[in-house]
C-alpha cells in the first residue's frame, strides 16, 4: 500500500478518527500519568497535533466542494437512516478548525501555567474529552449524537470550571455552568424526542426533508433555539458566563471559547438546515430574533464591560459583545435569505458573521492566555491593584496591543475585516442595525484601552518591581496566535476566499446537505 | 461514615455474592434478555454500594483505592472503543460488527423469529457488553466510593 | 506553493474594498517621519538633568502608588452621567442561579409569543 | 406580597405551560405513531444484521453504537470529574 | 384526547422541575427539580416508543405479535446514564459549596460581584 492509498483511507475515515483519537488518549492518559508528568503532557499534545493534522486533511478536501458522509458500522447507506452518520460540509469543517486549534494552543499553554497545581492527570483527561465532545457536537449528523456529545463538553467544562475547589467562586461558577448546561440540554433532547414522535426520526437530514412545521414543529424550533442560545452566552441568558469565564483557569476559559461558538453553530445548523425545508415566514421572523438578540447582546455585553474592574470578568463580557456580532451577521443574512434581489447583501453578511466566528476565537483567547499570564505572573486580577506592568512583561505587552486592536476592531486586524462585511451588509438591511454595531465596537475600544492603561502603563509600583516574564511555553502559545491574528489581518481576502466563503455557501444552500443522504430531495437552491 | 451494626454487615456479606452473580449473568446475557452492560454494571455497583454503606467508607478505603478503579474503567473503555476501531481494521468502517456471520466466537446468526436462547450469538455485542459492564462497575463505584469517602464524619475517623 | 500575487488581492466587501496592505505601507512610512521628527529633539535632551524629572509646577513628586490612576477612576464623568443604566444593569447580575433559569424561561415565553402566536396573527391578517 | 421578579415568573411559566400542554394535546394518539418506518426496518433486520436475540440491545451496541461510546464517555468523564473534585489540594 | 394523558403527565412533570428550579431557594432542591425535568423528557422518550397491545422487542422465546419500538428504549438508557453522571457532578460540586459557604441557599450564596 503506498502513500496515495494510505492518505485516501485517511480521508474516508477520517470524520471517526477525529473523534476516536481524542477519546482513546483520553481514556489513556490515566494509565499514562502513571509513569511522569512530561510523557504525559507530550502524550496529550501528540494526540491533539495528530488529530489536527487529520482535522486539517479532512478540511482540505470539504473545502474544495465535496461533502463528507461516514455512515456508522455499516458501508451502505439503507433509507430510512437507522445509523448514526456523520455529515462534514465546509460549515462543520470551519468549526473543527476552531476547535482544534484553539484546544492545541491551549494544552501548550498549560505546560507551565498549570505546573504547580495537583491532580493534573484528571486536568489532561478532562481537556481531552471536551475537545473530543466539541468536534464530535460539529462533525455529527444525527440529532441525538449532538445532544449526547453536547453533554460530554458540558460536563467535562463545568468540573474544569471547577478546578481550583479551594476558591468558593470557581465552585460556585462550575455549579451554576452545570446546572444551566443541563437545563438547556434536556429542553434540546425535548425537543428531539418531538422530532421523533413526528418525524421516527433522528438524523438531520431525513427531519429536514420531511419537516412541515406543525405546532409541535414550532415549539420544538423555539425550546431548540432558547437552549441552544443560552448554552452560546446570549443576552439576556449569558449571566452564567462571566462567571464561568472568570472563575476558570485560562486556559480552560481559553476552550470555553470554542465550546460556547460549538453551540452557536448548533443555532445556526438548527435555524438554517433543519427548518431550511420549512420555508415561509418562519425564515425573515427566526432572522429577525437572531438580529435583535445579536444587537441587545452586544450593547448590553459591551456596557457592562465597561464596569468591571476584575480583568478576566472584563474580557468575559467583551465576549459576550463579541457573540452579537455572529448573530447579527448571520441574522441578517437569515433575513434576506428569500430575497433574490439581496442576495449578495446576504452573502456578505454571512461571510463577515462565519469570519467572526473565527476572528472572536482568535482575539478574545489571545486576552484571556495574556490575563492568564498577569495573573501567573503577578497573582493578581483586580484592574485597581495592577499597574505598571510593561516595564517588566514586554512580550505579554505586545500580545495585548494586538489583541485589543484585533477585538475592537481596528485596521489592519483581523478583526476590522470581519467588522466592516457586518456593518456594510447590515447598512442594505437597515441603517440602525449597522449604528449600534459601530457605536458597539468603538465603545470596545474603549473598554480595552482602559484594561491596558490600568494594567501595563502608569509608573513601576514597587510591589510589583520583581515580576518576570512568563516562561516560554505560554509566550509561545500567545505568540502563535497573535501570529494568525496578524496574517488574518493582512490577507483577508485570502481566508474569505478559500474557507468561510464555502462555508457561508454551505449555509445557504441547505439543500446540498440534505441531498447528500436522501438524494430525492428537491428544493434548498 | 463509620459502618453499621453486626447484623447488618452479616447480611450484606451473605447478599452481596448472590448480587454479584445475578450483575454478571445480567450483563452476559444482554444480547439476548432484557438486560446488558449497564444494567448489569449498575446491579453489581449497588451491590457493592451495600457493601460501602454497612462496612464504612474508612473500612473500604484501607482495601480499595479510588486510583485503581479508575485505571479499571479505563481499562474497560479502552477495551469498548479498541472493539469498535478493530471493525475499522478487520471490516470495513467504525462500529462494524465484523464477528457476526463468521462462526467464530459470537458469530452465529440465530434463527429468524422466536426462537430460543443461543449464548454464542451476537457477534461483537456480548464482549462490548463485558466491556462496559466492567467500565460501570468500576466507574459507579468509583463514584459512591469517592463521594461517601469525602463526607465522612469525625467519629468514623477513629 | 507560495504565491504572492493572490495576497496582494483587494478585499472586496461586496460594497466597498479595503486593502489592508496599502494601510500598512502608510503606517510604515508615518512612523518614518516620526522618527525623522524625533531625531531632530533627541540631540538637545541630555540625561540626568531637570529635564528628566516630572514638572509639576514646583510641586514635590507623589509616591508611585497616589500617580497611578485606578481603573474605576476611568471615565468617571461617563459612567456618572450614565448612572442610572450601569445601575439597573448591575441589579440584573444578581449571582443567583435560580434568576439565571427564570431569564431562560422567560425568553422561551417570549419566543412562543413570537414565534407561534405572532405568525398565526400575520397569516390571518 | 409577590415581588415584581415573581410577578415575572409567575407569568412567564405560566405562558410556557400552556404551551406545553397544547403540544401535548396535539400529539399523536398514545400508542398509535405516526411513522414507524426506521422501527419497523430495525425488528425486522437485527436478527440477521447483528445476530442479537435482543432488538434494544442491537440498537444500543450495533445500529447506535457509537450514542454508546458517548455514553460510555460521559460516565468516565463523571468519574474522572468527581475524583478530580474531591482531590487533595495542596495547601 | 383523553389518549393523551400520558403527553400531559410528561408536560406536567416538567413544569414541575422547571418549577422547583425557579422558586425553591434550596441548591438540593434544584437539583431534584433538574432530575424530574430528567424523568419528563425519559417518560416522554419511553410514551412515544409504546404502540397498542405490543410486546417488548426482544425475540428470545417471544410469544410473537407486534413488538414496541425498540429505539426510544435505546435512547432512554443513553438519556439515563447522562442523568447519573450529571447528578453525581452536580452534588460533589454541591457538597464543596457547602463546605466553602456553609449554607445551601440560593441567595446567599454568591452574590453580584463587581
Amino acid at each position: 500500500m503506498n502513500v496515495a492509498d494510505l492518505i485516501d483511507l485517511l480521508l474516508q475515515h477520517s470524520p471517526a478518527l477525529i473523534v476516536a483519537i481524542p477519546l482513546l488518549g483520553a481514556f489513556i492518559t490515566p494509565l499514562i500519568s502513571r509513569l511522569n508528568d512530561k510523557v504525559r503532557n507530550v502524550f496529550v499534545i501528540l494526540t491533539l497535533g495528530l488529530t489536527a493534522s487529520l482535522v486539517f486533511l479532512l478540511a482540505s478536501d470539504v473545502f474544495s466542494g465535496n461533502i463528507h458522509t461516514y455512515i456508522f458500522g455499516s458501508q451502505d447507506l439503507a433509507l430510512p437512516v437507522v445509523r448514526i452518520l456523520f455529515e462534514v460540509d465546509a460549515m462543520s469543517a470551519f468549526m473543527v478548525i476552531i476547535s482544534v486549534i484553539l484546544s492545541l494552543i491551549a494544552v501548550i499553554y498549560s505546560w507551565s501555567f498549570m505546573k504547580e497545581n495537583t491532580g493534573l492527570d484528571k486536568y489532561y483527561t478532562l481537556i481531552l474529552l471536551m475537545t473530543a465532545g466539541m468536534l464530535g457536537m460539529e462533525l455529527t449528523g444525527d440529532l441525538f449524537n449532538f445532544f449526547v456529545f453536547l453533554e460530554i463538553t458540558s460536563i467535562s467544562s463545568a468540573a474544569l470550571v471547577a478546578f481550583w475547589t479551594n476558591k468558593a467562586k470557581s465552585v460556585e461558577a462550575g455549579f451554576k455552568y452545570i446546572v444551566i448546561s443541563t437545563i438547556g440540554a434536556l429542553f434540546i433532547l425535548f425537543s428531539i424526542a418531538l422530532f421523533y414522535g413526528q418525524y421516527n426520526a433522528l438524523n438531520m437530514a431525513m427531519i429536514a426533508s420531511a419537516i412541515q412545521y406543525t405546532f409541535l414543529d414550532k415549539i420544538a424550533l423555539v425550546l431548540l433555539i432558547a437552549a441552544l442560545a443560552m448554552k452560546a452566552g446570549v443576552v439576556p441568558m449569558h449571566m452564567w458566563l462571566p462567571d464561568a469565564y472568570g472563575k476558570a483557569p485560562s486556559s480552560i476559559t481559553f476552550i470555553l471559547v470554542g465550546a460556547t461558538q460549538a453551540s452557536l453553530y448548533g443555532v445556526f445548523r438548527v435555524c438554517f438546515t433543519i427548518y431550511g425545508g420549512a420555508i415561509n415566514l418562519s425564515s425573515i421572523s427566526v432572522g429577525w430574533i437572531l438580529v435583535i438578540m445579536g444587537i441587545i447582546t452586544m450593547l448590553l455585553g459591551v456596557a457592562m464591560a465597561i464596569i468591571q474592574t476584575d480583568f478576566k470578568r472584563l474580557i468575559a463580557f467583551g465576549a459576550v459583545a463579541e457573540i452579537g456580532y455572529m448573530l447579527l451577521g448571520i441574522g441578517t443574512g437569515l433575513v434576506v435569505m428569500l430575497n433574490p434581489e439581496m442576495t449578495a447583501t446576504g452573502l456578505a453578511a454571512m461571510k463577515g458573521g462565519i469570519f467572526h466566528i473565527m476572528n472572536d476565537a482568535l482575539d478574545v483567547g489571545l486576552l484571556f492566555l495574556v490575563a492568564g499570564a498577569i495573573y501567573y505572573a503577578t497573582k493578581e486580577t483586580s484592574l485597581n491593584k495592577l499597574g505598571g506592568l510593561a516595564r517588566n512583561m514586554k512580550y505579554t505587552t505586545v500580545f495585548f496591543i494586538i489583541g485589543l486592536l484585533a477585538v475592537s476592531g481596528m485596521p489592519p486586524m483581523n478583526g476590522f475585516a470581519s467588522k466592516l462585511l457586518i456593518y456594510e451588509s447590515t447598512y442594505h438591511l437597515n441603517p440602525i442595525l449597522s449604528i449600534f454595531a459601530i457605536l458597539s465596537s468603538i465603545m470596545l475600544l474603549a473598554v480595552f484601552v482602559k484594561v491596558f492603561h490600568s494594567a501595563f502603563l502608569g509608573p513601576a509600583l514597587p510591589k510589583f518591581e520583581n515580576v518576570k516574564e512568563v516562561p516560554k511555553s505560554m509566550l509561545i502559545a500567545m505568540g502563535a496566535i497573535a501570529t494568525i491574528i496578524i496574517i488574518f489581518g493582512l490577507f483577508p481576502e485570502l481566508i474569505v476566499n478559500n474557507i468561510v466563503e464555502p462555508a457561508a455557501n454551505a449555509l445557504i444552500n441547505y439543500g446540498d446537505y440534505i441531498r447528500e443522504v436522501i438524494p430525492s430531495f428537491t428544493g434548498g437552491a | 461514615m463509620s459502618g453499621m451494626s453486626k447484623i447488618v454487615k452479616t447480611i450484606s456479606g451473605i447478599a452481596f455474592p448472590f448480587i454479584t452473580i445475578y450483575g454478571l449473568y445480567v450483563i452476559s446475557h444482554g444480547h439476548l434478555t432484557p438486560g446488558g452492560g449497564f444494567q448489569g454494571g449498575a446491579i453489581v455497583a449497588s451491590g457493592c454500594a451495600m457493601v460501602l454503606v454497612s462496612y464504612g467508607s474508612i473500612w473500604i478505603m484501607d482495601r480499595v483505592k479510588e486510583k485503581n478503579l479508575s485505571i479499571l474503567e479505563s481499562l474497560g473503555a479502552v477495551c469498548f472503543i479498541l472493539l469498535a476501531l478493530l471493525g475499522l481494521g478487520f471490516g470495513t468502517v467504525f462500529f462494524n460488527n465484523f464477528l457476526v456471520g463468521t462462526n467464530s466466537l459470537f458469530g452465529v446468526v440465530p434463527a429468524v423469529g422466536s426462537g430460543l436462547a443461543d449464548i454464542n450469538t451476537g457477534g461483537v455485542i456480548p464482549l462490548m457488553n463485558f466491556a462496559v459492564g466492567l467500565k460501570v462497575i468500576a466507574g459507579l463505584f468509583g463514584i459512591v466510593l469517592v463521594m461517601a469517602y469525602a463526607i465522612r464524619t469525625k467519629e468514623g475517623k477513629k | 506553493m507560495f504565491i504572492l500575487e493572490p495576497l496582494l488581492e483587494t478585499f472586496q466587501t461586496g460594497s466597498g474594498f479595503w486593502n489592508p496592505v496599502i494601510w500598512v505601507d502608510a503606517i510604515i512610512v508615518a512612523l518614518l517621519i516620526v522618527v525623522v521628527l524625533r531625531g531632530f529633539g533627541n540631540k538637545e535632551y541630555k540625561k540626568k538633568t531637570g529635564q528628566t524629572q516630572a514638572f509639576l509646577s514646583g510641586n514635590p513628586e507623589y509616591e508611585k502608588e497616589q500617580m497611578h490612576i485606578k481603573s474605576s477612576n476611568i471615565y468617571w464623568g461617563f459612567t456618572e452621567s450614565l448612572k442610572w443604566v450601569f445601575d439597573s444593569l448591575k441589579k440584573l447580575h444578581t449571582g443567583n442561579i435560580s434568576d439565571y433559569s427564570l431569564w431562560f424561561i422567560i425568553v422561551m415565553a417570549i419566543l412562543f409569543i413570537v414565534l407561534i402566536m405572532g405568525e398565526n396573527l400575520v397569516g390571518a391578517i | 406580597m409577590m415581588s415584581r421578579r415573581d410577578i415575572t415568573a409567575v407569568l412567564s411559566f405560566s405562558i410556557v405551560t400552556i404551551f406545553l400542554i397544547f403540544g401535548a394535546l396535539m400529539m399523536h394518539p398514545f400508542g398509535t405513531p405516526d411513522e414507524t418506518g426506521m422501527d419497523d426496518n430495525i425488528i425486522t433486520n437485527a436478527q440477521t444484521e447483528t445476530g442479537a436475540n435482543n432488538a434494544v440491545t442491537s440498537v444500543v451496541f450495533d445500529y447506535r453504537g457509537f450514542d454508546t461510546l458517548g455514553e460510555a464517555t460521559i460516565l468516565f468523564t463523571a468519574v474522572a470529574a468527581v475524583i478530580m473534585v474531591f482531590r487533595r489540594m495542596k495547601k | 384526547m383523553i389518549f393523551n394523558i400520558p403527553f400531559i403527565a410528561v408536560a406536567a412533570l416538567i413544569l414541575i422541575g422547571l418549577y422547583a428550579v425557579i422558586f425553591k431557594r434550596n441548591l438540593i432542591k434544584m437539583v431534584i427539580g433538574i432530575t424530574l425535568i430528567e424523568s419528563g423528557v425519559n417518560l416522554f422518550l419511553i410514551t412515544l416508543g409504546y404502540r397498542e397491545g405490543s410486546i417488548a422487542p426482544i425475540y428470545t422465546s417471544s410469544p410473537g405479535g407486534i413488538m414496541a419500538l425498540p429505539v426510544p428504549q435505546a435512547l432512554t438508557l443513553t438519556s439515563i446514564v447522562i442523568g447519573v453522571a450529571v447528578l453525581a457532578l452536580m452534588l460533589s460540586l454541591v457538597i464543596h459549596i457547602y463546605r466553602h459557604y456553609g449554607t445551601l441557599d440560593a441567595r446567599k450564596i454568591g452574590g453580584p460581584e463587581e
